[in-house]
């Protein structure tokens, strides 16, 4: 519960992911803001609808501004932000459902553009807040609430889809080592472009993948989730389609090139076309 | 029919396919009347294809200013036998010609036609591309437009610092000339144009749309996001061109739901932010606009209505959106309405709008219409310097920022903090405290829903006309339909009925006054271009006498027939 | 206070935190009051999280069909402090008691309140899982409920044929009875239960989305597409699990935009289609509704209101989705609307809305409420037999088909073919002619419209009722309030007061009897739980007098509240 | 102008690359029906709002069924058809706008579901209808009356997103040989699940590439347009991942394969589990 409202607030399930999420979403902030001595306000967080989403109302100490909009539009609010505002440190934090689904069609575009926008993604492959239905991550073959005979359409692999976007900073990462995670995330917000951490973040309720992510060491059953190779050159496309097209959860960078930015873009036009004042706009009209 | 008539008003119109230059004609004939002192107003109606299909361009030219487009046209240029065969029933009976394309076209029956073969005096003016002048020569000479008046036109219009200049204006002004020998020789003529009585102040020519775009710019708009779409694309291509300023942004985004999300955005970050779209971009902003104005964001969304329900009719007038634009979302929501009736006041309200959504913390929308928008007229040059660009109320304090309280005893609200300065909260489209952390306790959603609705009050300084409160029936017309109503009801003003005028460019909240007035009314009757009766049934619930007279036509009213169907309206309420 | 009073009627309430087993507390005790011949009806509110934070649920028990969830709570369960605090002022003044959890909760001051250690006592009737069993032990002692109705009820429930049943059996028998003993030495008692008065016919218990959903299965729904949402994702949940047959599709999609549009897909080819979903879908869905009016494509949208506007209150209870429903999108539209009052109706109109979607072929909205959606009712067992599975019209007969004629004398529609038969047209979204191709002339557009707006007439024979027409004051609540408005009319009626009652499941078109009949009334009080009064807003856009008791907390009404706010009403509007 | 409304309808311009998709589609939709001995009425088209989505009004002969409906939604519309009545021939006709831009969010979830559907896009690199707005499909720099300076952001390669969504017929063409295009359209008539026909169909209006597509003969520029190498195998992914990354434009079948669609899976799921009538589930209230 937040200190700001003690009356009446949203909680996870003990357990949930989201902590993790948030811990590391709080010491990239902290260190953001510290290294590039800017007012904790220009922190600004833009929320989608789920259980992940609640994080903007939960960031412990001074708080960053925050927007909590509807579900799926994130991006779209955020691009709002970004380019009206370059100077800001523009933040999504959304779910699986909210940006993969329903807000899955903001993904290329805003790609396409490059906006200095940094989203962290709280996969859980369920739809936790409404109670457990399929998510595009959810597994063919699940039961959830909404597939109670199985999931039968196939499984989308969101990393292979930023990769094909063309969104140029790529990390993966779980919530259970939140430091290792914010180091990704502060690394994501200091890229200027558009960049995404994409995390698995259990939902312990309806899906709880605690056990698959980290195997069992007794049993001898190893984790979905691998440390990228020390190798692995995160600005080879290639190499880094390869990295997503393996079986498990890549935990790392996967791929960053530096194009330019859309305000950067349009700073360029601007610089060489001439400027347009209201005046001469007006006068263009005289009789 | 040799006598001349001395006329304020003629109506020319060009009618012919898409793709033949209709517009570019109607366009000449108003600027080169206005620069003569004129007043003009063009209107123009197309298929929603690209090249051909049945189309047509006029201008009404008057020594006063132009309220509608019309009742019948008094010079009918007809380009092909389709053309004429639809647009002859609108010719004046009295004295109108009609020109036609004699290549292509075999007038039926006797009347006032004569032909014009304009491609090949063109070709003999020594300009294959000047058919355009050949006929616009016949029209001067119809109307005894003076020729000089269109040859300084034509000198401006050529004169682009380049080798072929001369020559161009030397064959358009024989081009001309030879329409005008044609016209004369015909022996009709419809009348004589009466001098003009030019304003004492500058005047510009420029369309509704661009007017807005204008106003918003000027009143210091930020960021423009938006996505194409009939008959509101206009005003995205002109901030693209136009909006390109140090710390603007513009930008042609994926769909409407990313464009209303992206003003959202942009509001909430501290920018002047609007969007503009037609019918179908504006249901797809529902949702997005029930979260501005729950989360209390400032932007403007700009409607720009045509046909509707669905696709529609894209090219064609109504005025069909009122719900759908009064309550666009779901939940207790009442949007500020504001709604242009002239170009001018295009201009006004783009800016107003943007000041609006500022001092309210709140979405604003501005319903314009095809018609409106897209027609051209000279209207007075607006001083920039007394456009005011209004900033919403930011003075930062603490941080934990009470953005939300309920508002003052004088109904001032809370400051809205911007990022990047003291004092966070979140904007929450989830029902919320003050500081916007989510809460769904009973006091609190009572709270902010009077909140929500009780700012609208502070909205109070649009202009509305009140006229002739002694009587008991008044006219009150909406948006594009104004200036035709003003027509019609100036005609029955002149019958001697006792009727009086109210207008309001702000449909919500309807100023008190306004609003004081039409209570004490026994019938309002309301003009509007679509089948409910929209504006009537609204302020029906808002306890106004008001019943409508509709036309779900595609097309606007004409005046003499909406000067009836009032009539007709008055006779049949007053009998109940 | 040991004098019995004997009761026809008892609140039970549990409270305490999310995934506490609350909801599952107040079934099974409408369950097993159900199966002794009771009405019962629950009602449960509890925040948008999904384990913990503030949560409660009740059942209504009654000898007589249960109408609200009543003024006050006789029998109180609170688990922890923070309920004691929140719920205490709901417990009935005269015979309430309250139980709580001597654990988690001291009470502050006096009153009948007694602690129960339930989960030592499970412990000690050998089922650590008892201690729901231990609470309504006391529950039950306390309203003098026979112990052994429970008991069958709990042979029934754990005999699933495992080798354990016998013995966790027992153990919930044990526990029962040590909650009694501990009711019994606390020396409180709320009253006796009078005794049961079991209907005739046969029941079920089933919530409102439920019978929603069975309604339309029953009346032969082929397809089902739906995004989850609260409260409407139990009705995908269910489709999910029941709708799986031969022939039958049902699938969970990317978005609601997806739905509309699938549905509109799946009713033009022929079947009978629905999604569901609340407020921020519906907003979403706008443009998809639009094109269904448009086209005339027979499907159903259920808007299963919340708290809005935008995320608004998701897990609240609201009746302000009305306008957005009504006038969903751009253009002139104006849909059907069925809001069913009970669970009963829910059933009923699960049916009735897919028939209408194939009689006037077009879209219909159901608008279900959350209180009424999640709530569980013992009703009358529908009998499948007499659910009519009306398909529309689709008689083909040559290509090239005027689908989309204009109206026939007696308002009969053309046929609308399917796909696969003779008689292909295109269903069109832009304005178009009889075969559905595109023209945007004047004759056709008016024609469509009036074709679209006459065929509502098709829908004549929804459910209404009609009480008292000799008096000038009329109650007429809507949708879910229906009951709870029923209960203040019947305690107003019994103080004398000369008041009718107007109920109608259909708000749109309003059945001809109803319309008139509310056109003689001097007022039409309209109780609703929104901020606009949007119900009466729009009967007074029809010329009907009515005004508005209206409610915005995210709580349904309290049936003596209400009472004396209509009272209050009448008088101020009497004085007027 | 189609015979049936001789009073007012939709025109391309002349020489609009739309021409010769409705040549082919014609061309495809008569084959089809006449091997499957089908009634030509099962076939149904839905269109999206562009001036390609008129092809619906104008298909000569004996009309197949058609739906008209809104911007970018002509994917779920199809898919409500397609998985309600598997039987029919459910045809999408769209442009880059309508398919890529509003209406792309719909292309990765179809393709997960893989629906009886087959799309047929009509890419001119612009939006006609609305007279020349830049498209997904634009080029980078290009100047259209929205993007007077230029367009800024990365132009999308739909070939490529189509195979990353694994959308299992994909093939590309132009207009200029109807004949060879109604070849493909046909194969993914045939072709059970979902399968996109992309089709470089060029606005003469606002965007005439017709000489870039196929070169200058005389000048010896080279277009374009380049027909697949015979050997290429379209069952191997990799092969046509590689085959879309290349410059150009590839003429003929890229990627195929066979998974099931989404109405077999869920006969299957039908089949496997006991069927559920309605007294039953009613039964299961009583009290
Ligand atoms: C337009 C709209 N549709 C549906 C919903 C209901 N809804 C709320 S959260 C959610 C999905 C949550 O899933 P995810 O995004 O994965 O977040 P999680 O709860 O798992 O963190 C849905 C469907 C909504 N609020 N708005
Ligand atoms: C919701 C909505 N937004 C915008 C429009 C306007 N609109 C009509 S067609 C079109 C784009 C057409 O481009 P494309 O899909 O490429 O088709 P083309 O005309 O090039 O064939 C747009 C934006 C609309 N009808 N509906
Ligand atoms: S339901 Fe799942 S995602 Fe939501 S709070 Fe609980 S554990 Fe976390
Ligand atoms: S504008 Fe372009 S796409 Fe549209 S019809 Fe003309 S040539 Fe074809
Ligand atoms: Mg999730
Ligand atoms: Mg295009």
């Amino acid at each position: 519960m937040s200190e700001r409202n003690q009356e009446y607030d949203f909680k996870w399930c003990p357990g949930c992911g989201d902590f993790g999420v948030k811990r590391a979403l709080e010491m990239a902030i902290n260190t953001f803001t510290e290294e590039f001595e800017i007012p904790r306000t220009s922190n600004v967080i833009v929320a989608g609808i789920g259980c992940s989403g609640n994080m903007v109302h939960l960031i412990d100490g001074e708080q960053p501004f925050g927007i909590h909009g509807i579900h799926g539009r994130s991006l779209p609010i955020a691009f709002g932000i970004s380019s009206s505002r370059p100077d800001l440190n523009t933040i999504v934090v959304a779910g699986d459902g909210d940006f993969l689904s329903i807000g899955g069609e903001h993904i290329a575009p805003s790609a396409y553009r490059n906006p200095n926008i940094t989203c962290i993604v709280m996969d859980n492959g369920v739809y936790g807040l409404t109670k457990g239905q399929s998510s595009p991550t959810s597994e063919t073959g699940q039961i959830t609430t909404s597939t109670p005979f199985g999931k039968l359409e196939r499984k989308m692999n969101p990393l292979e889809l930023y990769l094909t976007y063309g969104v140029s900073f790529i990390a993966s990462h779980y919530s259970s080592k939140p430091k290792l995670l914010s180091d990704f995330i502060l690394e994501a917000m200091k890229h200027k472009g558009m960049s995404i951490v994409h995390v698995q973040s259990p939902c312990t309720t309806y899906n709880d993948t605690y056990d698959i992510l980290k195997g069992d060491r007794k049993k001898g059953i190893p984790g979905t989730a691998f440390i990228i190779d020390e190798n692995h050159d995160p600005t080879d496309y290639d190499k880094a389609k390869a990295l997503v097209a393996q079986e498990g959860v890549p935990l790392g960078l996967i791929y960053r090139k530096e194009p330019a930015t859309i305000n950067e873009l349009q700073n360029k036009l601007i610089m060489d076309n001439p400027s347009k004042n209201v005046e001469d706009i007006l006068s263009s009209y005289s009789i | 029919m040799n006598q001349k008539i001395i006329s304020n008003d003629f109506v020319i119109r060009f009618a012919g396919e898409g793709g033949q230059g209709l517009v570019t004609s109607a366009d000449a004939a108003a600027k080169a009347a206005s620069r003569s002192g004129y007043y003009c107003q063009t209107f123009s109606t197309f298929p929603s294809q690209i090249m051909g299909g049945p189309a047509s361009s006029q201008v009404r030219i008057s020594t006063t200013q132009v309220l509608s487009s019309g009742d019948f046209v008094d010079v009918l240029v007809v380009l092909n036998q389709y053309a004429f065969d639809n647009h002859i029933q609108d010719l004046n009976q009295e004295n109108g010609v009609c020109i036609y394309n004699a290549q292509d076209c075999v007038p039926s029956g006797e009347g006032n036609y004569f032909g014009i073969d304009a491609d090949k005096l063109a070709k003999e003016s020594g300009n294959t591309r000047a058919a355009n002048m050949v006929i616009l020569g016949a029209v001067a000479k119809l109307i005894d437009f003076k020729l000089e008046s269109i040859e300084s036109f034509i000198k401006d219009r050529f004169s682009r610092g380049r080798p072929g200049d001369e020559e161009i204006i030397k064959s358009n002004i024989i081009a001309l000339s030879s329409g005008a020998k044609v016209a004369e020789k015909s022996g009709f003529n419809v009348g004589s144009l009466a001098p003009s009585k030019p304003p004492k102040h500058d005047q510009i020519i420029i369309s509704g749309n661009a007017a807005l775009s204008l106003g918003a710019t000027s009143a210091g708009l930020d960021s423009y996001y938006g996505y194409p779409i009939s008959p509101a694309t206009t005003i995205l291509v002109w901030m693209e061109q136009n909006l390109v300023q140090k710390d603007k942004f513009v930008f042609q985004v994926s769909s409407e739901i990313e464009a209303i999300n992206n003003v959202i955005g942009a509001g909430f970050s501290g920018k002047k932010a609007m969007t503009a779209t037609a019918g179908p971009g504006l249901s797809l902003m529902s949702e997005g606009i029930g979260l501005a104005w729950m989360a209390e964001i400032p932007c403007v969304i700009v409607d720009v209505q045509r046909g509707g329900p669905a696709t529609g009719l894209p090219t064609k007038s109504e005025q069909s959106d009122l719900f759908a634009c009064m309550f666009p979302a779901h939940g207790d929501v009442r949007l500020p309405i504001l709604a242009p009736g002239t170009v001018e006041e295009c201009f006004i309200i783009g800016g107003l709008a943007l000041n609006w959504a500022e001092r309210y913390q709140g979405p604003v929308i501005i319903m314009s219409e095809f018609s409106l928008a897209d027609r051209s007229e000279n209207i007075k040059k607006p001083i920039l310097s007394n456009v005011i660009d209004e900033r919403r109320n930011s003075k930062s304090s603490d941080n934990g920022f009470k953005r939300y309280q309920s508002l003052g005893k004088n109904g001032e609200l809370s400051a809205m903090p911007i990022p990047g300065n003291q004092a966070a909260y979140v904007a929450n489209g989830s029902e919320h405290d003050e500081i916007g952390d989510t809460t769904h306790l009973p006091k609190h959603h009572i709270r902010l829903t009077e909140r929500r609705f009780g700012k609208l009050s502070l909205l109070n300084d649009a202009h509305f006309e009140i006229e002739n409160t002694s009587s008991e029936i008044v006219i009150m017309p909406w948006g594009s339909s104004k200036g035709v109503a003003r027509e019609a009801y100036e005609k029955l003003i002149s019958d001697n009925l006792n009727i009086g005028w109210i207008y309001s460019i702000c449909l919500n909240p309807l100023p008190k006054e306004v609003l004081n007035e039409l209570r004490l009314k026994k019938i309002v009757i309301v003009p509007e271009l679509n089948y409910q009766g929209q504006w009537s049934s609204i302020m029906r619930m808002d306890g106004i006498n008001a019943v409508s007279v509709t036309q779900y036509t595609g097309l606007p009213f004409k005046p003499s027939e909406l000067a009836e169907k009032i009539r007709e309206k008055i006779k049949q309420t007053m009998e109940v």
